[in-house]
Order: C-alpha cells, then structure tokens, then sequence
C-alpha cells in the first residue's frame, strides 16, 4: 500500500506508523526530518516551503512506486508538510515497512535521498537578518 | 509563438511574478526556451540547476514546445 | 543523550521519539520490530521473550554509546520489551537523531544488527502445535 | 571447584533447570567448562552457539574460573 500526503498541517508520526503497519512486517523504518535550528552556524528563525502541489504528489507517488518495486517491502508511506514551520517541527516524515529489516532501511534511505532531488518543494530559510532559498546556488 | 512561464521558489524573485507570457521563435525546445530564458534574466545562469516541467513531467531538454504550453520552471529542490 | 530500557510493558514510539528529539537534529531514523505473524509459513500465534536483564542492558548500552562514538549522532534510544507479545506488538524500538541523516541510517541499522547478535534476550515462537527457541539452532 | 551455572532461553530446557551447582577440576578455563558441559549435556553440541558471562560480562574461552563464580550460559540469543 501506498500513502502519500502534502499537508499544511502538522504531521503526526503515528499516521505514518499507522499507514505501514502490517502483520506480515518484521519491521518498519522511519525517518522523521525536523527543522534544525542553524545552519553553518547561523540561526535559523523559521523555515517557509512551498511546492508545485500536483507534481510534487506525483513525484512522491513515483518514489514510493519505485522503492515497492525495487525492494522487498510491504508499505510505504510519504507524508510532507508544506507552509511556515518553527525550529523542531517536522517537515516530512517516511516509514517503510518490509518482511525484513534490510529492505525497510534501504529503501527508506532511498526514498528520502530521491525526495530531495526530485519532488518540486522548495524551503525558504529565515534568518534574523535575511533569507536564503535553500541549495539554490553552489 | 507564445508560452505560460509559471515560477517557483527562488525563479519567482528572479522573474518577480508567479506566472508570466513568453514569446520564443517556433520551433522551440525546452533548451531553447532555457537558452532564451538565461538571456533574459542572467541569475539563472547562477543556480545550482535548472528544470522544466509539462503537464506535471520533468521535460528532456529535447522537448518541443507547443503554443499554450504551460512551463513550469524548477530551481533547485529543497524538500526534506 | 542515551536512553535505555527494558520493560515488561508495551512499549512507545513517542516515547523514543521525545527521547532523542532535539533542535540541532536534521533527522532522526526511528527502526520499529514487530512481531510477524508467521516464520516460513508457520503461523505464530505469540512470542515469548526472556532476558538476563542487568546484562542486556549493560550490552545495549554498549551498544548505544558505540554508536555514539562511530558516528555523528545526537541522542540515542533503545527499547525492547520482554514478556509475551501478540502478533503486531513491539518488540523493540531504537531511535537515534543526528545533524545529518547518512549518520543516523547507518548508527540506528547498526545498533539494530548489533542487538540481535550480542544482547541476552531470547525469544520462543509458540505455535498452535508446538514452540521453538528462534535461531538457537542452525 | 564448585561454580553455579545460570541457563537462559533454550539452555534451560538442556539442562532442565534455572541454576545449577556445577564441579570442574581447577584450574578450569571457560573453554574446559565448556568441554565439560557439552560432555554432560550433548544438546549444547547442536546449538549455534554457546557463550558464557560472569559479572555480566561475555568473557573469552581462556578466561579461568575461580570458585563459587556465577556462569551465565548464553544460547544464541534472538531479540529484537
């Protein structure tokens, strides 16, 4: 089973649990992000992501299709938060179940290193004294 | 002819507007359109990387474009 | 931060989770074991875990504190539970957060592959027509 | 010598038993313990493993015991 979700509200880990768990599971991996509070020694005030909601859905959609194909896994669940967040809120959250371990951590590594390439969101980070789009520029 | 830019991001402070016309000489492809883009506003050539996207597709460079298309502009990603 | 326990009672991922949350953390990757419902093809109807606690925790604490000196981490956190487990239940949680995500796959993957090598907890499967001590044997 | 053995998991059902007063000629390593008791208990041959802890700690084959020592008799363990 596949669960997607792009959300302006708070995400809740245990939906994302919830979406992956299955008797048949030895196991589930989780990643949860969280918004850090500096980055290269600067503070961070708060962080703003907006995103092409559609393809950014559909590039979800093709990560968790992938990653249930090309692992041995049973769900998958993408959950992504979008709008203003504080330092220590969480903008995604990815759980991957499997029969066995291995597979859940591979393809829930995979699937937030693919996420970060491909999926059109984008993260504004406020400063006290500015803001910068987030690898923008080398 | 002419095509619907829609900006994204750090794109949007670039072009200072969400959505805009653009006329591009027929045939063109994304990579023209990429070429014609960079021209008229230099910062794009700054960016870590640059994509295009139709009907909710990331697009080849290749692509041919169509009068009425609706381009999204991708700067760099930075879900997460 | 090293947070470590054994209990007789259900366990929780918020629980973890809290434990290794933190505002410099860029991730945390949260690994949940639960029970199967068959082992090749037989089903399971509980499992029954038993532990030399005092030395199980001791051994988890090597394990997290390996962790933490390996690798890039925050805070890490491992529960297991001990007593009779339905179907479904929890075996075991291990969170760890880290300033970047690399860091906190591998260490939770790690610490997860350790703990079924070195600490003393055991678990027999009960089935319909018989039980059996899991990988005692070869 | 006189050492008490502590069996856990499947090393209980082999020896029918929690703890157990077990004697050995000194001096006697964990390796000849070892010897001894799969001598007694031919089970213990078929595991697949059989590590030993005093003061809850693993100790290595060459390690010597001394009298009244508490051996924890580990079987393959399996949590998680």
């Amino acid at each position: 089973m596949i669960d997607i979700q792009l959300s302006e509200h708070p995400l809740a880990e245990k939906a994302c649990y919830d979406a992956v768990s299955d008797p048949s599971a030895g196991g589930m991996v989780v990643f949860v992000g969280t918004v850090r509070n500096q980055t290269k020694g600067k503070k961070v005030v708060r962080l703003e992501f907006e995103s092409f909601v559609p393809m950014a859905k559909k590039e979800m959609l093709k990560i968790a299709e992938y990653v249930s194909h090309q692992w041995d896994t049973l769900h998958v669940s993408i959950h992504h938060r979008v709008g203003s967040l504080e330092v220590g809120e969480v903008p995604v959250i990815i759980a991957v179940s499997a029969p066995h371990r291995k597979a859940a951590f591979e393809a829930c590594q995979y699937a937030i290193d693919t996420l970060k390439e491909t999926v059109p969101i984008w993260k504004k980070e406020i400063f006290e004294d500015g803001e910068v789009w987030v690898a923008a520029h080398p | 002819m002419e095509v619907k830019l829609i900006a994204f991001g750090i794109a949007k402070d670039i072009m200072k507007g969400t959505t805009t016309g653009f006329f591009i000489d027929t045939p063109a492809s994304i990579l023209d359109l990429k070429n014609a883009l960079t021209n008229k506003y230099p910062e794009f050539n700054k960016l870590q990387s640059l994509k295009f996207a139709i009907n909710e597709d990331y697009q080849n460079d290749d692509y041919l474009l169509h009068e009425g298309d609706e381009v999204v502009i991708i700067p760099p990603v930075s879900g997460g």
